[in-house]
């Protein structure tokens, strides 16, 4: 009995040992098969600064654009009941399980020159392929659906008893939004932010397949790392150094800010059980 | 400036369907179980919700007519309303709170109105705590000074003593009777307690399954209760049977569970027919019912007449003390409970399991339609 | 007053139709770019199908693996306190936001045969790159995040209380595990099951730095779509119905799963207040 | 096969330190607040959780010793644990949650005797129901069919009826009753509530951070409550002063917020120094209270001696009726409550602002040590 109690113990902690090893082994690599020294040798390269600079500048222009148009409709999707709702919620959901080669070819399909808008556009004389207007659309597209689902959730979330005071002391609904809704939901909002800047920073697939790898235009921080693995892998080696930091800045905010408490739960009501762990609110909530 | 509502809405399993008026320095008490309907009323009012049909009028202002296609949004309707869990903003600081619904003057001069009315109800002090830092009877007091400071024009109060714990209920009681007494406007205080509702309403209207089935003054509600619902919320017994008329104007109740009772109440008059057997509830209080050895009074009813009493054989199937009471639970084919002294239970040498006979007056017993409608 | 309650309306209703226009359109354009036919025909080529065939082995091996081991794991992330827990549960989520360049990056300095572990995984004769077992090897790093995270979360919603009376009535850790704590976040584990599947499927970039893109040997479907969106738009356009198809497949699963009841709720408590929609139990929770 | 318990273990507020002995066929109801550490007593009985200290003992068996580093798996203890919300497990049928503990015999001799135990509790039928489609009464009944088809050596029940809405209460109560008769091991309950406990428990032990106050017959407890926290859970009204000796044995406190009251019972002796002023709490119920008109009786105390009686001044701040009494709120300085008849009130024409009498006798005042042990 005692031996079968063991060696049930033995077996889980065998099974995470191995999950662990696996899943950190080559982030570590990344640190371990350079010196610093060669680290920043590689990001001195004129070609790896202009590919950060560009990752820098199309990934906040991106967040931006989300967080200005996404706020609104999540406030919409969260607050109104209407016809349809559940698969507009779907639709925009859609881009989350959608794999990057295919974003980059439904983009190309819909953009592009011979594409579905992409005539009607280019009439307009605005041509996203292969530009930096394009990698701004690509990040947009696989980008926003995080920040849409996380908002639209931080904003269910909240007690419907705060707007609707909100409301019985005279706000109408544009004051209940910014000066309830949006500050009691800004921990989930910011979650949303850091997940949808941290898919924007890596995105890889659509890029390449939409706006091309030009160095200085369209060669972001992935084009570049993909460019130069195969011939430069220390300078590549360097590049991904600088991702993982980043990447591991995001999962810590979106930990943080996801551990503190939801929207609902300071009104005196009994606490949401199940994991108070951020990642968890952060990536899909 | 009295209040009138009139309103009729489709809710997950009945139809509210209810019609008040409320008096400037009123206040209504709506009391019932929950899921009734009650705090939907409220939310009609402050125009939280609009109902499917109906009318809400303040003074003279029309809230809401559905026909006419009136609805003025909450934010134009000016309620004071103090919700169950309070709401407090809470990454507002208590006096941003209640300074949340002033407009016009300064900022500063916002926080001083604010601060005057924390002050008012003797939280002056934790002016700039936020919700979380309060307790609760400190919670409950902010959202009163939230919702009074705006001078509104109606009262409405969903359950404003649930969330606290015993020992703050009885301080926060008194705060919110002396609000309410100050405020010379209609109010409307919803509660599943019927004890609340008494201590806090001038009226008490007690609300099932989306209807108000009585309404009155408190005590008269809980002497007279008009339906069986309405006994039981107040707390009195209820046994079920069919009534026909008796001598001397009794009537005479066969219960379900065998046994027959009498009452000084006539019988009710079902649909009109005039002496059939009617389905009845018969209702006591606990404190009525006596308790006797087997043998002491034979057969099922005694002295007919004059000081008639029931009689009813019953197993005891439970003792509690309940401090200088004894509750006794007791089977009668339905269950019965009787509260009787200590001392008479030693007497009897009382126990579990033993059969006794209990006793209670024909005057003190209540015959009521199970339709609903009262005939008292 | 009126006005501008009409024109907030009015304002959100603009935010979200921007957001669902943008967000289907490319979507809609996979499908409408070529006729049903041509789709066909894009599926019969013996690339396309080749592409297939070892995108399903692939993807079905990675996710076995994932969950044999994984499952085990995360009950003891879920049960047991440790020293360290929120350490070891952040590193196993961080491949969760690092981009998949750096992904590739990482296992190359890893398991490449100049890698960390590489040289010695060598002299066992294992080597990855460039093989079909590489293709698991990527596929596994992305995806066992995705089933770690929702596996960890699913047991740790399950009411202790029902583990506690297991106990009591006799049953064991093991027992209890397998004839309580299983079923009952049966839900929960399909969920990620299914997000770690549809991950792996859609994975383009760590594959294509890692394994490479040889026919019948490394190139998944995402991969075959990269080869040959330049040059064959048209089967490019069919693979990716496909895939598109695959993954609606997937988030459809999610939320239908999601949206049944989470492991503590039939326990006579208060509900879990807040969205009931899967996915988002499903990316991350 | 009595069991006994002893441990200390270190909770996030206080630590839990209890010492008890549960004889076969006894039920011990442990009563107190929420948060006081009695669910914790029951996990500590289960083997749930591991206590700092302690030992556990169920007969001759040694459960847990911590000192000798014994500790039995829960599996291995054969407790009969009834869990607040049943913790049915909702994936299996009523039928197949019953059989879960059983082992050995084939599965359909595991399935007979699961519902031959379902319909001992009258619920035969619903054996193939899952828990969800089961309402509150049911599922406990399932419960508990649970927990003694094992044939437990101990029962452990947490707050068993706190989860059932009133209605089903009165039956469910009747059934825990009778499973608690019928099998003979030892019990041990768990509650909020007084009057659960005194209703189910052959004995009563109040808890309160973790200690047990008092232990005894529940009648006994009620009566003679040891500390104020007790007389507080059992209903009665406290007063906090500090008390002196007065002339015949009396002990007389002068109150915290102004007025005096008398005691037959002695002065406590506080930490052993014999007369000097001890800060105590000074107790009695609702019901021995009466009130009258100021004047009628002036001053404080009046007719110290032989039938000595406490008066003290009050401000009426609530009234309200509770069946055939009335209940008074007071302000005496501290607050207070009366429980009189409706034509008392009526005879005094009493409201709320009013200024009245207190009195209550002497003899129904318990002093008591506000460091808490029993003076009387």
């Amino acid at each position: 009995m005692t031996a079968r109690r063991v060696a049930f113990s033995a077996a889980l902690v065998v099974a995470l040992t191995v999950c662990v090893a696996f899943l950190t082994v080559p982030v570590v690599a990344i640190f371990v098969s350079s010196s610093p020294g060669d680290l920043l040798d590689g990001l001195r390269d004129p070609s790896a600064r202009d590919a950060l600079r560009l990752s820098l500048i199309c990934t906040s222009i991106a967040t931006g654009i989300i967080v200005l148009v996404g706020t609104p409709a999540a406030w919409l999707l969260a607050t109104r009941r209407f016809r349809g709702r559940a698969l507009v919620t779907t639709l925009v959901e859609l881009p989350l399980v959608l794999p990057p080669a295919v974003a980059g070819i439904g983009l190309l399909a819909a953009f592009g020159p011979k594409g579905l808008v992409g005539g009607a556009l280019g009439d307009l004389g605005l041509q996203p392929v292969l530009t930096t207007a394009g990698v701004v659309v690509a990040l947009v597209f696989v980008a926003a659906p995080f920040y849409l689902r996380q908002a639209q959730s931080a904003f269910e979330a909240i007690d419907r008893d705060w707007l609707d005071a909100s409301r019985t002391l005279g706000a109408g609904e544009l004051r209940t939004w910014l000066l309830i809704a949006i500050p009691v939901a800004r921990g989930g909002l910011v979650t949303g932010l850091a997940l949808a800047w941290g898919r924007a920073l890596g995105e890889f697939g659509a890029t390449l397949m939409f706006a091309g790898s030009f160095r200085g235009v369209t060669q972001t921080v992935p084009l570049a790392i993909y460019e130069r693995f195969a011939s430069d892998f220390d300078g590549a080696l360097a590049l991904s150094a600088v991702l993982v930091a980043l990447s591991a800045a995001v999962l810590l905010t979106v930990k943080l800010l996801g551990s503190g408490s939801p929207g609902g739960s300071e009104n005196g009501r009994e606490q949401r059980r199940g994991p108070g762990n951020g990642l968890g609110a952060g990536v899909g909530r | 400036m009295s209040l009138e509502l009139e309103a009729r809405h489709a809710l997950r399993s009945f139809t509210l369907d209810v019609a008040l008026s409320v008096a400037p320095g009123e206040c209504l008490a709506l009391a019932g179980p929950s899921g009734a309907g009650k705090s939907t009323v409220l939310r009609i009012v402050a125009g939280l919700l609009r109902p499917d049909a109906g009318r809400v009028r303040c003074g003279d202002d029309l809230w809401l007519d559905r026909e006419r296609g009136v609805a003025l949004p909450p934010e134009q309707r000016a309620c004071g309303y103090v919700f169950q869990h309070y709401a407090l903003f809470p990454h507002l600081s208590a006096a941003r709170n209640v300074a949340y619904g002033l407009r016009g003057g300064s900022r500063a001069q916002r926080r001083t109105t604010a601060i005057a009315a924390l002050e008012r109800f003797g939280i002056g002090q934790l002016a700039d705590a936020r919700p979380r830092a309060l307790s609760g009877g400190e919670r409950q007091r902010v959202a009163l000074a939230r919702a009074v400071v705006r001078r509104p024009r109606a009262l409405l109060l969903d359950e404003p003593l649930t969330a606290l714990d015993a020992t703050t209920r009885g301080q926060a009681t008194r705060a919110l009777g002396e609000l309410l007494r100050e405020h010379e406007v209609p109010a409307i205080l919803v509660t599943h307690d019927f004890v609340e509702a008494a201590t806090l309403g001038t009226t008490v209207a007690i609300v099932d399954r989306g209807r108000i089935v009585q309404r009155g003054a408190p005590a008269e509600v809980a002497a007279r209760p008009a339906t069986p619902f309405v006994a039981d919320l107040t707390g009195a017994v209820v046994l079920t049977g069919v009534a026909s008329s008796a001598d001397h104007g009794l009537a005479k109740v066969a219960l379900d569970g065998g046994g027959t009772v009498l009452s000084t109440d006539p019988v009710p008059a079902s649909g009109g027919a005039a002496t059939g057997p009617v389905p009845v509830a018969v209702t006591t209080h606990p404190w009525e019912i006596t308790l006797h050895p087997v043998g002491e009074r034979p057969g099922d009813l005694v002295d007919v007449g004059g000081s008639a009493r029931n009689a009813l054989a019953a197993t005891v199937t439970a003792i509690t003390p309940i401090g200088n009471r004894v509750r006794v639970g007791l089977d009668t084919g339905q269950p019965l409970a009787a509260e009787v002294t200590g001392p008479a239970i030693e007497r009897l040498g009382l126990q579990v399991g033993d059969r006794v006979t209990a006793a209670w007056k024909a005057s003190a017993t209540r015959v009521l339609d199970r339709g609903g409608s009262s005939t008292a």
